[in-house]
């Protein structure tokens, strides 16, 4: 139990370190939220009377300190540029990115797992070097570079779904769904190709234990040892990479949201440091950071539940 | 004469190097092992006897494959036997078990799991409950205090003695004709060691379990094999009862390997030990791959491998000082 | 003598509109063709709006939707010649710095409420605190019954340009609800918004004036220009406005162009206090390395009218059109300059591009060639925007710039008073002492013709200063679906959807 | 009792070493869980004298072989050539002790040549120059009887036994008064590892140098040692000389280790009954109690180690009250 | 055949081509990469332009390959910094472990979740423009992956029986370090850093895609990649030719890495 104490707290000390050096780099980047929403033409007591209204007058610590204590009670401050509370900002658009990443995140496992123990099944034959090239292809391809063919060969060409329109789940699921499938493919074919070959080669390095030799000595058949001895082993190896793919997909792949133009986290994140919104990029930031710090945490905890070697000795 | 269970003729193993170019590991072996009896082969590392085994099971690792001979176990040879077959053969009618308790076993899988799936594989008619009972049952037998509990741990949680009790169990489990034994207590304190070799004894005597034990220490052999091999760089060099080979050894190699072991009566002189080293399979090897080493070189010893000698009733020797 | 000067004003003003709205490549003359009523018209944005208060948010996209929503007291018309009554059913100007309005009846707010002199003061007083332009220079006001009128501290003849301010329901911004619900009495009512993606105005069935054509507008925001293009192209929007480099990218018959200027001239700004820009040689030795047409015809593909002043050609009354080709591309006559200068082996230096206008960035790498054919080494940074307001307009810590500048009223003074010596923005450092007695003298000149041949001295001497080097005013493109038609357009950079409508 | 000997010419003093093996968690939270390993331990080994620790795995004498390294934290007090732990620099110790452990082949660095690592000893304590150091390394490996030229060789390119001669080498680079060799020839072949104990015995002649001898194997360290200490779950059982505890054992543990060893040259059928009796573990009892055939309720106290020899004989200790 | 040889070949063979073709435009380019012409707007690939013309009638071969030198110049740059600092971390928190590697592990841990947009523009922003201001930011982006591998590899090699012996000899903890544990960790840095380099290159494309990388009119794939989106309709070879020339290096450096990890590692 002392275990999950300790990681707890590392996890609280992170996402503040993390949230302070978002304080630093507020105080590092120029840029001064009022001008950016007035723009050139306004006079300067204009930018100082909205800067009074913003708040945005005050000195960043008095800023931080506010946030901070607004954090912990729950109320994640105002946004400065859409002059609506965070929270509702994050409420609409957390689903969206949720969304993306999980359809993705599908894709991956769906496909990468079964795919990676398949590999490892063709082991020196023909096929293996097959797989493996069109496998380095797959980790070869940049998302965005995929997201500009996709648009290009099937929005604009085959007009299977039309780029620029987001459909929001709640007013057309169908269409959100064929609409969305592409940015998730984009996101998944390299992610599927680096889990494959992490698989691969777990499943590999499992297959010369000793004990897949006494299973083989028991009789046991090659289909069995590949899907009951090994794969059970080769996953808690392949688990820190799950997580940190889980991460990466629900933080939210801000090229993929900005190319599809999907009101996503990564979308909102890049409009809230470009404009400077001090408390939004706050919270976007924790947000991200709580996701991949919890997911790691997960990751331990299944890591422990699968091998009981583990179990609450200190894994160092 | 004992009826044969296995006849093992002329095998010959190749073994591909990193640089791709094959040796011979096992060179031209031919033995057979008599129904009831244990057999032992003793031989240093890298003398062929571990391949032997692993070639018996079907287990050798991808670098190695069989370039000639044949193994005959009832009507199969298990050179060329089919993989469906070699998985109705393995764990049912051959069994295995290995040197290093701590890493033969799933780590992730309960012992009563593992150690009834032979039963799982090879008898269907048997219901789950049953397998357990006969599972329950065995590991007692093997000699395990608190078998229920052990059944629902994991291999982490037991000592390296249990882990071997659970190893023989899990081989014996089907009744093998034939339970291969590779160096199994070499690991073991000598303590655990002697109760695993008499609990080997009573698998041999009580289910009539040939027993094939391979081992380098010559006062184990003695211990527990009827009859013994005496291999040297991929060939069988002296072949006969352990008291016969242990009294009056034949072979210069297995004269030396007896004067290496330190006795009570040597204590302050020096040990009269054979020089040289064991030859890997990339060394070059003459004909009696032991001229090298053997003190006793005649010029025949480098042109031909000696024929088989035989001195008495089932002790031979392959050397050219008994032509 | 008054009244001939305020014809004057608006006369400018329709040629510029006329000039903006000019041919439509479709060549249909541009009477209206049987209107159809209703349906949906999908508008891609290649900015987001964030919030909807006229009172501080100011940016040129922000004000082309306000338009629809918000009216002040008076409106531009359609061709910006006169401000038309709206808000106000009679305007008299009582002298120059005295104007009676007298609120029309039976205008209605979008929730239903009428409109009431208290709504008009409650929104007058709000711009003051606000320091909306203009709105300074009010004294006092009086209200007697229906009519209200403005006493102003200094005459300006021009008053009437900031009376479009929006009029608001009394009390509707007392805490910010106006950012996210905005009430106001024009031809559509907002119906919902959804950050980042898309705001929706419905039309207004009450409304006083003619009603619009189109059930319901919705704005969709996307990242840039090229996803706007991409999304048209896709047809997931029924219309955009961009520069002529993006809207040459559609093949030509499967879209309505609408050619207008942006209002707004791009500058290569050099900054005057730091060297070798404080030379007025080496800047004019810039200025003849730069091609004007070239960058036009490469980045906007002719659509953009080329300048040589910071006044828009919008004002044609004002804008000096000589300047235009005082610097006529003359690389022999740069290096020269250059060598008087003390530069014989040329120079190097940064200019900084805010990043999120490819325009300019793709003008920089024109220009990036034509510096270098006289020996001048141009470096791009690329710079965030926040960063370039910050860093450039505020701080002046840049060697040049590349930016285009608007002014906040169709009136000269918005363009011409940042280049007065203590001019709080005048971010290029310029220093001039004759400049800044010739501007003075034309803001206060009471005659017309006078004040015209004052600004037009004025920006001669910023041209022979070549205190930076002006290029051009870039044309933006309305580009409608073939099923849609209509553009009202106005000097107010505004989209007014009540004239857009379907093809029969 | 003390049963130290006089400091005089004492190599190693180990009095009353007793250490901890926490199972420490990482970071601040520590759970610490201590279990005790070596139980209030001492002994002594003089000046060119060869003294063997026996017993079997988990008995901790490789713990007591590192907290005489200095390589883990204990209690209690050592000194090595007069110079205790924590007085003098680690390095400074050194130069005093060295050792020789059980794996040759990860025993070296593998990406640095034999030479290399043989001078590295030199190198950390200054001692001569680049050249005198190269002859110094080609010497030492003509001492432990390899070719001087195996110096620019990796330790891949050579045997198990050979490692084990280049590490014996490097061990006697600074000519240590003190050798600790944990298990040194349990990793080889028989023959190998005779090669190995005649090597330590001509080393021997030519230059004094104390060693501590740890093992399990009792007839090894029965051939090989002066004196032999049997330890047992963390504290010594029997003390004595290597005559005295071999051939006439006291304690019944040092019994049972004798006993259970399998001779090459006994000729019963092997299967002596081990002189071991299983019962409940008491609380606070002698270690040995749930084992020992012997075992009384006297036994139910941890007993001390006491001098059983004859009259006139070499001390011989033994921690029984049996006897 | 040795393990891993197929895996060298086809590395070395795409590795090769994209360096050759990244030299040449060092001495030769078919035309001046900046060189607009409005004549020649968006050509399809043809002889004359063997990928054809942008939308400022710039040849886009030359630009690919003059591109290809720029993004592996960073690409090399970053991994290089990125190895030093990531080595001397991982090495110093493996084997001194302790508070020490707590205190590093944790500020890993807070790197790693941080946007690497927030960083870019940190770094960017401190040190203005420039190719070796990217190389900075993606360095900070790389460090923490890199660092981890170097310091469970440490932490084997630090409980390595060789490393017990070393310190028997008296051999000081820093030679320890540097001469024997970090030669040992060469193979396993070699298949990171040759990842690494084809993560650096994915990085900088997406960098220069958001306008944080390198600047123009120099080329760089990434700024090729999104200048092409905008006319991807009518001439989408402005996207598939520097799109190609990424997936080749990259598939060429993964070829390298796995042909590494066959043969040395497994």
């Amino acid at each position: 139990m002392k275990y999950f104490i300790r990681k707890f707290l590392i996890l609280i000390l992170t996402v503040f370190l993390i949230s302070l050096m978002t304080f630093v780099a507020f105080h590092v980047i120029p840029g001064d939220p009022a001008r950016l929403i007035l723009g050139t033409s306004a006079s300067e007591e204009a930018v100082e009377a909205l800067r009074e209204k913003l708040g945005t007058n005050m000195p960043l610590t008095v800023q931080y300190r506010n946030w901070i204590s607004g954090f912990l009670r729950g109320d994640f401050g105002t946004s400065i540029k859409y002059r609506m509370p965070v929270a509702s900002l994050m409420h609409d658009r957390i689903p969206v990115t949720t969304l993306l990443g999980v359809m993705s995140l599908v894709l991956i496992l769906l496909i990468g797992i079964p795919l990676g123990i398949f590999s490892a099944r063709v082991r020196n034959t023909p096929g293996e070097h097959v797989l493996n090239f069109i496998n380095i292809l797959g980790i070869s391809f940049p998302n965005f570079f995929l997201s500009i063919i996709f648009i290009w060969i099937f929005g604009l060409t085959l007009h299977w779904f039309t780029p620029g329109r987001y459909i929001s789940f709640d007013r057309d699921w169908a269409g959100c769904l064929r609409f969305m499938f592409w940015p998730a493919l984009s996101v998944a074919i390299p992610q599927t190709a680096v889990l494959v070959k992490y698989v691969r080669t777990a499943m590999l390095e499992q297959l010369r234990e000793d004990y897949v030799r006494t299973a083989r000595g028991k009789g046991v058949g090659e289909t069995a040892i590949l899907y009951v001895h090994v794969f059970k082993n080769a996953i808690v190896a392949v688990v820190p990479l799950i997580g940190m793919i889980i991460a990466s997909v629900l933080s939210g792949s801000i090229i993929i949201e900005q190319v599809y133009g999907i009101p996503g986290i990564g979308k909102l994140l890049i409009s809230s440091v470009t404009s400077r919104d001090f408390p939004l990029t706050q919270t976007l930031v924790v947000y991200i950071a709580v996701i991949i710090v919890v997911i790691n945490f997960l990751v331990d905890i299944v890591i422990q539940i699968i091998d009981p070697r583990i179990r609450l000795s200190d894994r160092s | 004469m004992k009826e044969t269970l296995l006849n093992v003729k002329h095998l010959t193993l190749g073994v591909t190097e990193r640089d791709g170019s094959v040796n011979k590991a096992v060179d031209d072996i031919s033995f057979e092992v008599r129904k009831g009896e244990i057999l032992g082969i003793v031989g240093e590392s890298g003398c062929g006897k571990s391949l032997t085994v692993m070639t018996l099971m079907g287990l050798m690792k991808d670098d190695v494959f069989v370039m000639d001979g044949q193994i005959l176990f009832g009507q199969d040879d298990l050179v060329r036997v089919t993989p469906e077959r070699r998985r109705q053969i393995n764990g049912n009618e051959l069994s295995i078990i290995y040197q290093e308790p701590m890493t033969s076993l799933n780590p992730l899988i309960k012992i009563g799991r593992q150690v009834g799936e032979p039963l799982r594989l090879h008898r269907k008619d048997l219901s789950d409950a049953e397998i357990d009972r006969m599972v329950l049952e065995l590991l007692t037998e093997v000699g395990i205090q608190n078998p229920g509990q052990i059944m629902k741990s994991y291999p982490h949680q037991l000592s390296g003695g249990m882990r071997q009790r659970v190893m023989i169990a899990m081989a014996s489990i089907c009744r093998p004709r034939i339970l291969v034994a590779d160096e199994p207590t070499t690991a073991l304190d000598v303590t655990t060691q002697a109760h695993v070799l008499s609990l080997l004894k009573r698998v041999n005597e009580e289910f009539g379990t040939t027993i094939l034990f391979i081992s380098h220490d010559l006062g184990v052999i003695n211990r527990i094999c009827d009859r013994v091999l005496i291999m040297y760089a991929g060939k069988i060099v002296e072949r006969g009862r352990t008291r016969d080979i242990l009294n009056h050894p034949a072979h210069q190699y297995t004269k030396g390997l007896i004067r290496s072991i330190p006795t009570r009566d040597q204590k302050g002189k020096d040990l009269i030990c054979i020089p040289g080293r064991v030859p890997s399979t990339m060394d070059p090897r003459e004909p009696c791959p032991f001229a090298p080493r053997c003190g006793h070189t005649m010029e025949v010893c480098r042109q031909t491998f000696p024929e088989c000698r035989e001195l008495a009733k089932d002790h031979i020797v392959y050397c050219h000082m008994f032509d | 003598m008054k009244k001939r000067f305020a014809a004057a004003v608006l006369a400018v003003l329709m040629t510029a509109s006329l000039t903006a709205c000019g041919g439509k490549s479709a060549g249909s003359s541009d009477a209206a063709a049987g209107t159809g009523e209703g349906g949906t018209f999908i508008y891609g944005l290649s900015t987001e709006i964030n919030n909807f208060d006229p009172f501080t948010s100011t940016t040129a996209d922000a004000k082309s939707i306000y338009y629809n929503i918000y009216e002040g007291l008076v409106k531009v018309n359609e061709d910006g010649s006169e401000f038309l009554p709206a808000v106000a059913s009679e305007v008299t100007r009582d002298s120059d710095s005295a104007y009676t309005f007298t609120l029309r009846d039976g205008v209605k707010f979008h929730n239903g409420q009428d409109v009431t002199m208290e709504d008009v003061t409650y929104s007058i007083d709000l711009a003051i605190k606000s320091k909306i332009n203009g709105f300074d220079n009010i004294k006092d006001y009086s209200v007697d019954g229906n009519k209200i009128t403005i006493n102003l501290n200094t005459p300006d003849i021009g008053f009437l340009a900031y009376m479009v301010q929006a009029i608001v329901p009394a009390g509707s911004d007392d805490n910010g609800e106006l950012a996210l619900q905005p009430v106001g009495t024009g031809p559509y009512a907002f119906s919902d918004y959804e950050v980042q993606d898309h705001v929706t105005l419905v039309k207004n069935n009450d409304y006083w004036g003619e009603p619009a054509h189109l059930d319901e507008v919705e704005v969709r925001f996307l990242a840039d220009q090229t996803e706007l293009l991409t999304a048209f192209q896709a047809g997931s929007i029924d219309g955009f406005s961009a520069y002529g480099g993006i809207v040459s990218q559609l093949e030509e018959g499967t879209y309505n162009p609408y050619y207008s200027n942006s209002n707004a001239v791009q500058v290569l700004a050099l900054n005057n206090a730091v060297k070798p820009f404080d030379d007025v040689r080496v800047r004019q030795a810039v200025a003849y390395a730069v091609d004007a047409d070239e960058v036009n015809e490469l980045v906007n593909y002719g659509h953009a009218v080329i300048v040589g002043t910071p006044v828009i050609p919008g004002l044609a009354r004002y804008c000096n059109t000589e300047t235009a080709d005082d610097y006529a591309v003359d690389t022999a006559k740069a290096k020269t300059l250059l060598e008087e200068a003390g530069y014989k082996d040329g120079f190097s230096f940064t200019v900084k591009v805010p990043s999120v206008y490819p325009v300019h960035v793709d003008s920089a790498q024109v220009m990036v060639n034509q510096l270098a054919k006289a020996g001048i080494t141009m470096n791009i940074e690329q710079v965030d925007w926040a960063t370039w307001l910050d860093s450039v307009y505020t701080n002046r810590d840049y060697e040049a710039t590349i930016i285009s500048l608007d002014g906040a009223t169709a009136y000269p003074a918005a363009y011409l008073s940042r280049y007065q010596s203590d001019a709080g923005n005048n971010f290029i450092n310029y220093k001039s002492d004759a400049f800044d007695a010739k501007y003075k003298e034309a803001t206060t000149a009471t005659d017309e013709d006078v004040q015209t041949g004052l600004f037009m001295e004025a920006q001669q001497i910023l041209s022979d200063e070549c205190c930076s080097v002006f290029i051009e005013d870039i044309s933006t493109v309305r580009v409608w679906a073939p099923s849609f038609e209509g553009c009202a357009d106005s000097p107010l950079y505004a989209i007014d959807f009540a004239s857009v409508s379907k093809v029969q | 009792m003390d049963n130290t000997k006089p400091a005089g010419e004492d190599i190693l003093r180990v009095e009353h070493v007793s250490n901890y093996y926490s199972d420490n968690g990482l970071g601040i939270l520590r759970n610490r869980k201590r279990s005790q390993v070596l139980q209030d331990v001492s002994l002594t080994i003089g000046k060119d004298e060869f003294f063997g620790l026996v017993g079997e795995s988990g008995c901790g004498k490789s713990t007591l072989g590192n907290a005489i390294l200095g390589l883990i934290p204990y209690e209690g007090k050592i000194t090595v050539a007069g110079l205790e732990h924590g007085r003098v620099s680690r390095k400074e110790f050194t130069r005093h002790i060295q050792a020789v452990f059980q794996d040759p082949l990860s025993a070296m660095n593998p990406r640095r040549t034999i030479g290399d690592t043989m001078k590295e000893p030199l190198m950390a304590h200054g001692i001569g120059t680049p050249k005198e150091q190269e002859a110094a390394v080609r010497a030492m490996l003509e001492t432990v009887g390899l070719d001087a030229s195996y110096a620019d060789r990796y330790p891949r390119e050579l045997s198990g036994g050979q490692r084990q001669r280049v590490c014996i080498g490097a061990a006697l680079m600074l000519e240590p008064e003190l050798i600790i060799a944990d298990e040194a020839i349990s990793a080889l072949d028989v023959s190998v590892g005779s090669q190995i104990l005649n090597l330590f015995r001509t080393i021997d002649v030519e230059r004094d140098f104390s060693m501590l001898f740890i093992s399990h194997n009792l007839n090894v360290v029965y051939y090989l040692c002066d004196r032999i200490a049997v330890m047992y779950k963390g504290s010594i059982v029997e003390m004595g000389t290597a005559d005295a505890v071999y051939n006439d054992p006291m304690h019944p543990y040092t019994r049972l280790l004798l006993s259970a060893i399998p001779d090459y040259a006994s000729e019963d059928d092997g299967d002596r009954a081990l002189l071991e009796r299983f019962r409940p573990p008491v609380e606070g009892a002698c270690a040995f109690y749930h084992r020992c055939p012997h075992a009384t309720d006297k036994c139910k106290k941890v007993p001390e180690l006491r001098n059983k020899a004859y009259r006139g004989e070499e001390e011989h200790l033994v921690r029984c009250f049996y006897l | 055949m040795k393990k891993g040889t197929i895996e060298f070949r086809i590395g070395f063979i795409l590795t090769g081509i994209i360096l050759f073709l990244a030299i040449l435009s060092v001495f030769y380019t078919p035309y001046d990469i900046n060189a607009m012409d409005k004549t020649a707007r968006q050509l399809a690939p043809s002889l004359q332009h063997l990928f054809g013309t942008d939308n400022y009638g710039r040849d886009i071969f030359s630009r690919a390959i003059t591109g290809s030198r720029f993004t592996l110049l960073v690409a090399l740059s970053t991994v290089g910094s990125c190895t030093v600092i990531a080595s001397a971390l991982g090495l110093i928190s493996g084997y001194l472990g302790g508070p020490v590697d707590e205190i590093i592990m944790r500020l890993i841990d807070a790197v790693s979740s941080f946007p690497d947009i927030l960083i870019a523009l940190i770094v960017v922003t401190i040190l203005s423009y420039g190719k070796y201001t990217i190389v900075i930011a993606l360095c900070v982006t790389f460090v923490p992956s890199f660092t981890r591998i170097v310091r469970t590899a440490t932490l084997q090699f630090k409980n390595a029986e060789f490393v017990r012996n070393l310190r028997v000899f008296g051999v000081s903890d820093l030679r320890i370090l540097l001469v024997h544990i970090f030669p040992n960790t060469f193979p396993l840095l070699l298949s990171t850093i040759v990842i690494g380099l084809s993560n650096a290159i994915l990085a900088e494309a997406a960098m220069s895609y958001l306008g944080l990388g390198i600047q123009p009119p120099t080329p760089s794939w990434g700024r090729m990649l999104q200048e092409s989106q905008a006319i991807i309709y009518n001439a989408p070879w402005a996207a598939i030719a520097p799109g190609i020339m990424i997936v080749m290096t990259i598939m060429g450096l993964n070829s390298i890495g796995e042909g590494i990890r066959k043969r040395y590692l497994a």
